[in-house]
């Protein structure tokens, strides 16, 4: 039950595209298309809980045991940085229409700041192995639907005669705003 | 091949072994720094909950495996006044953290301040301003403490709670008879007396 | 102690980068893809405007096309000399002459000069009111829409006052686009040398054309007559057509022409600036 | 020498409206977006992110030429990621309330693409001076950025600014502004309202 | 064709009297009589009931707030298309619309400038960012309502007693919980009759399920709704109502009460059928109608509000353009092969 | 009873009362005729006549061996030919036309009881009358009869649909070639089944024509045993779209891209059958056609029998004329599917079931405002497309997107631009991605 409510939590509740501000960069850059959007939330969400998987056992059984957490950070960033470069390589190989779609950005999950985020919160909120598995996972799912709404809208948006001061970046950040009113109604919806 | 593996083996080698000592150098000085920043913050808090205290003593348990803290306040005579321990439970949105003065009388409450929390602006967090925490002073423990909307508490046991942030009110109650109840239940009068 | 703290630090950190660092040797080797980086390189160079004036789907794939040897190097024709030199270089070959041309409107029947039979009602856009006829008596000319203006990728093109397209010909750089366009087919893409036109496609008879409109060509053979070689004129489906091969370049057949459709495109001057300094003050 | 000079002062200046991070760029928007709404947190948020763009262009440039392409970022993650540690511990250790409320954001510079974007942009490409240069311009830019945002945020959201009260009980505070859906929102203004400035400059070089 | 391209080339003139020659066009070449204010029009008149059952409970300050945010509306409106040069076109009627359906969800006591600011937002953000009626992603009117909550969350959940209740406890205006709140913090159910008729505290246009309803039904005559939206929301939120009511009758109210109670009439007949921000193929209607009853219930049984009608529409209008896409119907002929 | 019919569609303002009730009178013989060489889907014709030859009636013109889909084409009054030039053709553009000017002599073509009978026909030699008579479809496509009743073998047949639909509003000549010549139809109707060798008819009629459900029903059940059936039809519009009536009568819904042949249906037209009728009896070419002239901008609304190559302006004049004030829309065949003219002197040809003259307020405004997502495009397209949505990406030239989402399969019936609050050309848009696409797969 609880493994649950951690996953809806980090999915919708406190999703954390839409009410930690993390993960703003590919959220803006590559919600353009929701192929795009649904194969880089797919990536993320694949690398966020590789990270969850991988982070754990280093800061329990390395930074913890020899009593050096300070390093947390470095720890951390350096294993993620492996864990994309695998990713990217290995869709590099597997494909390449995808890979080419993604351009840019599948490096950029290594920035990420969701995924950095993810490992902080992790420890923060003290998750054991499993919970922080599904954390990662919760957490990506939560991304990745973020990112595919506002894919859909914004291709809706391709019709539409935004002013042009506020197309691109401005509107989406303002629809960004709005979601988040919204995804307010979920607040308070599970608790403690 | 082997040549550039062996240079990307060297340099990140030596880029995380220099990082490594350059954090622990700088662990090393900041590190009492930030612990007595620590300390000073719960210091603060529990003079603010027992304000007669000048001094405490930490009151260590273990419960089912659980570790229970209590800070015992002591005036300038060396009298204990009350005990000062911290609640900690689930808000409307994340953790609620609140240092609960307890008299030593064990029958009220000498105060509370919220330590964190995560309510909404405007809203959830306004338990944290005075008018709220102020309620709570010499508020009855018994049979519990409870609250009220709308009106003005008819009971010494009662608070009012926030308009509008019914949850949040009822958090911070509920956490206070949780945490009381526990300290009650671990750290009987005479004990503490003692 | 602190010593301690250190030690252990730089050891697990070290350690850290070198797990790290022979793990991704070893799957950099595993997992290498080769992409040909002259790909991207050569992208660098095109204009990535995509505009297909190359014939190809797109700048990545007449990227791809360059280096299979398939295209020309001077295939790009929105880049230019510029850009065939610098693809030269790059691959190492030899430039071509990028063959320059400029998009050529084959019809000067505004609304000055055409009679219009009818009022059309609908989306304003040639292809549009080309499914209705459109409202000019003559149905081979100019719809006055401005697809043509919208295709341009670069603004070498304008809609005039007078529901004409007008090429820039210092903009133009003979991408196609406008011709494709054209659902009336009055664009043409020409080298840039070429100066004598027939500026009309009706293929009506002279007594119809003459009468829906003032600058049509009206077959009456004059300039076949004038042109200083033989067949570098000829009427073709009542028209005047010019044999490019045939006819020399500074041929001069256009003097007698009673509806002045048959030209030398003075329109050579039309820059861009010059266009917009002729319009007439808008208030902003 | 005065053409170095002002090549110099270009890098600096360029940070400050041109290529400013978080509204031209676009880059660094989380810490933009989640700690702006009071405009000392703004402040701390931007100077920290400043102190590790300064530190970590300068490793990133002396290093540059011996870190191999492959570990490259994973080289100058590990450098910045250094410095983060230092500026949160520094925070922690003297400033605690503003450590407090800045929470997991200081950490996340980290991630901030500006530090590894200029990093992989600029540093890794210039020598140490420019590297400097382009340090300030950007983190003063960036600093600026989260300034004005939360400028705008405090006082509608509380009425202040700096915690000093400006706007009389009359004003009943627009709880939204603190809220993440008024942070998105003014994001999205401010980049409309840069965009919209810079055309219209655009438009008056060219007429 | 985008905008700028088609300035460029729109300066046609006109030269000749067009009366004497024919007109041509493409097929077909008559049309229904039917437009866009005439739609709009008449859900004003359909909201007439319920803006009556706001005055008759609520008293004159109802039709304060209800002026205050159309007018707010409609100048926003006006401001904005003359800032960007388009034509004006605040009389569709659609202003209106959102002016009054932001103002039927807000409490009595609501104060002037707040609603006023709603509407701002509404129009000025909610609808003539995206270019005006037709763009939007989000219902207006919720959207400026989300935006109040979100900016005076206080203001927005002081509700007051109708008149007929407070005349008799003998005070002006008497702070009262919602029969959403007394259901969930005090465990205190409200007659499905007084739920009925609206005779409870609550946002002013939400409370007479009965005044709605006849609006509603109108709309429904004169085809302007599809049954499919007020029933899938509904009958949605009774079903998921009902399945808890069931496992619990003691804690969770009945499908009626949610029915009756709250902003779900609103919602379900003026909301859920907002035809710009709800999907147009047959499924997408379903889902979209049933997914926001889902989660109004959701919200309402377990958020930490009282009332998720509002958030439950909202975040399903997100979803409308992925529905749109994603659930196509297939082509006539599509699904056989030869 | 509910009636047989599809799933969505419009109910539009029929108007059939100005000429429903109008019996079909004999246009007077023009003085000239212009007879486009190209009157089908198809082939062009070439012309067997030159500039200065005297023609009669009847006479072919215009005929291409070389190919199978095509027609013939015939003179339809005897003179001088005039001219052979390419002419404004009512479909749009212009077709090389003969003009033929009169000599004001008309030929007789017999009283019924010449030519020959059914029973001694076989398919193939009842398949080369109707081509030979240059018959076509008359319900406004103009496809080629003979080849619409030659289905290649590995179809197998099994169901023939007249249409007597005619669901176009304002439209009534099918409808009074009902009510007057029912036996004639009929007897064309067995001529095509037994040219296409089926044994089940069905005749598909709307209904509001009762008394053409009436007069057919007399025919049939005189006629005893037959196989044919009468099959009564909710009025909607687009009824008489081939797809929509073969799913109504028979419950057969034709794949996407397909022929009503795939499933095993043949459909052929009211007025087609009467012309197969007058081939058969009197060896008479399709060289005169009901056409119903009416609207609001016609004084006089009429049926007509006019001869092929008459001339807008010829066939108006005797119906009073169009109004003069105002906007005036003149187009061959209905409002919904109609092409509108530029010019009236455009010849009638046999793909022109009537002549609608629109004016006024029913004339379409040439704004439109934003789509408002009302959906009511959606809910009546009869091939369950999203209008709204192909529309815009055919305005857009998004063409991939606009054949994923369907643009190609849309049969141009009009309900969408008909039914859209906004008023926005929906159709005009789809046509222009169809252009576009078909252009960019040409290259």
């Amino acid at each position: 039950m609880k493994l649950i409510l951690i996953f809806i939590s980090a999915s919708l509740i406190n999703n954390f595209v839409l009410t930690y501000f993390l993960g703003i960069c590919p959220f803006l850059g590559v919600s353009n298309k929701t192929e795009n959007a649904l194969n880089m939330g797919l990536a993320t969400t694949f690398v966020m809980t590789l990270t969850a998987a991988a982070t754990w056992p280093i800061y329990t059984y390395i930074l913890v045991k020899f009593n050096v957490p300070f390093l947390e950070y470095v720890a951390f960033i350096i294993a993620i940085a492996a864990l994309v470069q695998l990713v990217e390589m290995y869709i590099r190989k597997s494909s390449p229409a995808i890979y080419r779609a993604m351009g840019i950005y599948l490096p950029l999950i290594t920035t990420n700041c969701a995924v950095l985020g993810l490992a902080l919160f992790m420890v923060l909120r003290d998750y054991d192995y499993i919970e922080s598995i599904i954390f990662g996972f919760g957490t990506g799912a939560g991304f990745t639907l973020a990112m595919l709404m506002m894919s859909g809208i914004r291709e809706e948006l391709e019709f539409a005669d935004v002013p042009e001061a506020f197309q691109g970046v401005s509107i989406t950040l303002i629809i960004a705003g709005m979601m988040a009113l919204a995804f307010m109604g979920f607040a308070g919806l599970i608790r403690g | 091949m082997n040549n550039l593996a062996t240079k990307m083996f060297l340099v990140l080698t030596i880029i995380g072994a220099v990082s490594g000592g350059i954090l622990a150098g700088v662990f090393h000085v900041a590190d009492p720094l930030i612990q007595a920043n620590r300390e000073k913050e719960l210091k603060e808090a529990i003079f603010v909950v027992l304000p007669e205290a000048k001094d405490y003593k930490v009151l260590e348990k273990e419960v089912d495996k659980e570790k229970i803290t209590v800070y015992k306040g002591i005036d300038a005579e060396g009298k204990p006044v009350g005990l000062a321990f911290i609640a900690d439970g689930g808000g409307f949105q994340g953790n609620i953290r609140i240092m609960v003065g307890l008299n030593i009388d064990y029958l009220k409450l000498k105060g509370i301040r919220v330590l964190e929390q995560n309510e909404t602006p405007g809203l959830g967090n306004r338990i944290k301003e005075p008018q709220f925490e102020d309620q709570f002073k010499g508020l009855e423990i018994k049979p519990k403490v409870e609250y009220i909307k709308y009106r003005k508490p008819e009971k010494p046991n009662q608070i009012q709670a926030i308009t509008g942030a019914t949850i949040s009110s009822d958090a911070v109650v509920k956490n206070i008879n949780n945490a009381v109840a526990k300290v009650l239940k671990n750290f009987p009068q005479e004990e503490v007396l003692k | 102690m602190t010593g301690n703290i250190v030690i252990i630090s730089m050891a697990s950190m070290g350690g850290i980068g070198a797990a790290l660092s022979l793990f991704l040797a070893y799957a950099d080797k595993k997992l290498k893809v080769e992409e040909d980086p002259r790909i991207e390189a050569l992208l660098n160079i095109l204009p990535n405007t995509n505009c297909g004036g190359c014939g190809r789907a797109g700048c990545r794939v007449f990227a791809e096309a360059l280096i299979q040897g398939t295209a020309s190097v001077a295939g790009c024709v929105a880049g230019g000399q510029d850009v065939a030199d610098n693809i030269a270089k790059y691959l190492g070959v030899e430039s071509v002459k990028a063959n320059s041309t400029v998009a050529v409107v084959l019809c000067r029947g505004g609304n000055k000069e055409t009679v219009r039979n009818a009022v059309y009602k609908g989306e304003r856009t040639c292809v549009a009111a080309n499914l209705t006829g459109g409202e000019k008596a003559c149905v081979y000319s100019c719809l006055g829409y401005g697809d043509c203006v919208r295709a341009c990728q670069f603004d070498a093109m304008a809609m005039n006052d007078n529901a004409l397209p007008v090429v820039f010909h210092d903009v133009c750089n003979g991408c196609g686009a406008c011709a494709r366009a054209c659902p009336m087919d009055i664009i043409e893409m020409h080298p840039v040398e070429r100066k004598l036109f027939n500026y009309c496609r009706n293929k009506d008879k002279g007594a119809v054309a003459r009468k829906i409109c003032t600058v049509s060509c009206i077959a009456c053979g004059l300039c076949v007559k004038d042109c200083a070689v033989e067949g570098g004129i000829e009427l073709k489906d009542n028209l005047a057509v010019i044999n490019y091969d045939k006819c020399p370049q500074d041929d001069q057949p256009t003097k007698r022409c009673p509806t002045a459709c048959i030209l030398f495109d003075e329109e050579e001057k039309m820059t861009k600036e010059a266009y917009y300094a002729s319009l007439p003050r808008k208030a902003v | 020498m005065a053409d170095n000079n002002q090549n110099l002062w270009h890098e600096f200046k360029k940070g400050l409206w041109q290529d400013i991070p978080p509204f031209r760029l676009v880059l660094g928007t989380c810490p933009t977006l989640a700690v702006t709404n009071s405009v000392i947190n703004g402040i701390a948020m931007g100077l920290a992110t400043l102190f590790v763009l300064l530190c970590s262009n300068i490793t990133v440039s002396a290093v540059r030429k011996i870190v191999p392409g492959q570990v490259r970022i994973a080289a100058y993650v590990v450098i910045i990621a250094m410095y983060v540690t230092v500026a949160d511990m520094y925070l922690a250790a003297e400033y605690p309330p503003i450590s407090k409320a800045l929470g997991p954001y200081v950490p996340l510079i980290v991630v901030n693409c500006i530090i590894l974007g200029r990093a992989e942009a600029f540093a890794q490409k210039n020598p140490i001076v420019p590297s400097i240069m382009d340090a300030l311009g950007m983190g003063i830019g960036f600093t600026m950025s989260l300034t004005v945002m939360g400028i705008i945020r405090e006082l509608f959201g509380f009425g202040s600014i700096l915690d000093i009260k400006l706007l009389g009980s009359w004003f009943e505070p627009w709880i939204v502004m603190i809220l993440p859906g008024g942070a998105f929102l003014v994001f999205g203004f401010l980049v409309a309202l840069v965009n919209y400035i810079s055309r219209k400059k655009a438009e008056t070089v060219c007429h | 064709m985008d905008e700028k391209a088609q300035e460029k080339v729109s300066e046609k003139p006109v030269q000749e009297k067009s009366i004497e020659k024919l007109v041509v066009s493409s097929s077909p070449h008559f049309l229904r009589d039917e437009n866009i204010p005439k739609i709009m029009h008449t859900v004003v008149l359909a909201l007439l009931p319920a803006m009556a059952a706001s005055v008759y409970f609520f008293g004159l300050r109802a039709i304060g707030l209800i002026v205050i945010s159309v007018a707010a509306c409609l100048m926003t409106e006006y401001i904005v298309q003359k800032i960007r040069e388009k034509p004006v076109t605040i009389w569709d009627g659609s202003a209106i619309i959102t002016g009054i359906l932001l103002a039927l969800t807000l409490p009595p006591s609501f104060p002037y400038y707040g609603a006023a600011l709603g509407s701002v937002f509404a129009i000025g953000i909610g609808k003539q960012l995206f270019g005006g009626i037709g763009y939007n992603i989000f219902n207006p009117a919720l959207l400026g309502r989300a935006f109040l909550q979100a900016t005076y969350p206080v203001l927005i959940t002081t509700w007051s007693e109708p008149l007929s209740k407070a005349a008799k406890a003998g005070v002006d205006a008497v702070t009262a919980a919602t029969p959403l709140a007394l259901m969930k913090f005090e465990g205190k159910m409200t007659s499905h009759l007084d739920l009925f008729f609206g005779n409870v505290a609550g946002s002013m246009g939400e409370t007479s399920a009965i005044a709605i309803l006849i609006g509603g039904l109108y709309l429904r005559y004169r085809g302007y709704i599809n049954w499919k939206m007020p029933l899938g929301y509904l009958g949605s939120m009774a079903f998921f109502g009902g399945v808890f009511w069931l496992i619990n009758p003691a804690k969770y109210p009945d499908p009626l009460f949610h029915i009756l109670a709250g902003g779900a009439m609103l919602g379900a007949w003026f909301m859920v059928t907002d035809m710009v921000t709800s999907p147009v193929t047959p499924l997408g209607q379903w889902i979209f109608a049933v997914g926001a009853g889902f989660l109004a219930i959701l919200i309402r049984l377990f958020g930490g509000l009282p009332e998720g009608v509002m958030y439950s529409i909202l975040l399903m209008n997100a979803f409308v353009p992925l529905l749109n896409k994603h659930t196509r119907p297939k082509f006539f002929g599509e699904d056989i092969k030869a | 009873m509910a009636l047989k019919t599809f799933n969505h569609g419009i109910h539009p303002s029929y108007h059939k009362e100005l000429t429903s009730g109008k019996g079909i009178e004999k246009a007077a013989l023009p003085k000239k005729v212009i007879i486009p060489l190209q009157q089908h889907i198809g082939a062009q014709c070439k012309p067997l006549v030159k500039k200065g030859d005297a023609v009669t009636e009847g006479q072919k013109i215009g005929e291409i061996s070389a190919s199978f889909v095509t027609a013939p084409v015939h003179s339809s009054i005897s003179g001088k030919v005039k001219d052979i030039e390419k002419l404004p053709y009512p479909g749009g553009g212009k077709v090389l036309s003969v003009i033929i000017e009169g000599d004001g002599t008309t030929k007789e073509w017999g009283n019924g009881s010449i030519g020959l009978e059914l029973e001694s026909l076989t398919a193939e030699a009842l398949r080369n009358i109707i081509k030979e008579a240059g018959i076509v479809g008359m319900g406004g496509a103009a496809f080629p009869t003979h080849v619409k009743i030659s289905p290649p073998k590995e179809k197998k047949i099994d169901a023939f649909i007249l249409n007597g639909c005619e669901c176009e509003p304002y439209l009534t000549s099918d409808h009074r070639l009902m009510v007057e010549e029912p036996e004639k139809v009929f007897w064309g109707m067995k001529a095509l089944m037994k040219a296409v060798g089926v044994e089940n008819g069905f005749i598909g009629i709307e209904e509001n024509k009762p008394d053409a459900i009436e007069a057919l029903e007399k025919v049939v059940s005189g006629s005893g045993g037959s196989g044919i059936k009468i099959v009564a039809l909710e009025t909607k519009y687009p009824q008489g779209a081939e797809k929509m009536l073969i799913k109504a009568v028979v419950n057969r819904k034709v794949p996407v891209g397909k022929l009503p042949m795939d499933v095993g249906v043949v459909v052929n037209n009211v007025g087609t059958a009467f012309a197969v009728y007058e081939a058969m009896k009197y060896n008479k070419p399709l060289i005169e056609r009901v056409v119903t002239v009416s609207g609001n901008g016609i004084q006089e609304p009429k049926n007509l029998l006019v001869r092929i190559g008459t001339s807008f302006e010829d066939v108006l004049n005797q119906c009073g004329g169009i109004t003069k004030d105002g906007e005036r829309e003149v187009l061959n065949g209905g409002p919904m599917m109609g092409i509108s003219q530029t010019i009236l002197d455009v010849p009638v040809v046999k793909g022109t079931s009537g002549i609608t003259v629109i004016a006024g307020a029913e004339i379409k405004p040439n704004t439109y405002q934003p789509c408002i997502r009302c959906a009511s495009c959606v809910e009546v397209c009869p091939v369950n497309l999203m209008p709204y949505k192909i529309g815009d990406l055919g305005r857009l030239y998004r063409l991939d997107e606009f054949k994923t989402w369907g643009g190609l399969v849309c049969i141009e019936c009009g309900c969408c631009s008909y039914t859209c609050p906004s008023k926005r050309p929906l159709l005009q848009w789809i046509r222009v991605g169809k252009v576009k696409v078909r252009e960019r797969e040409k290259v």
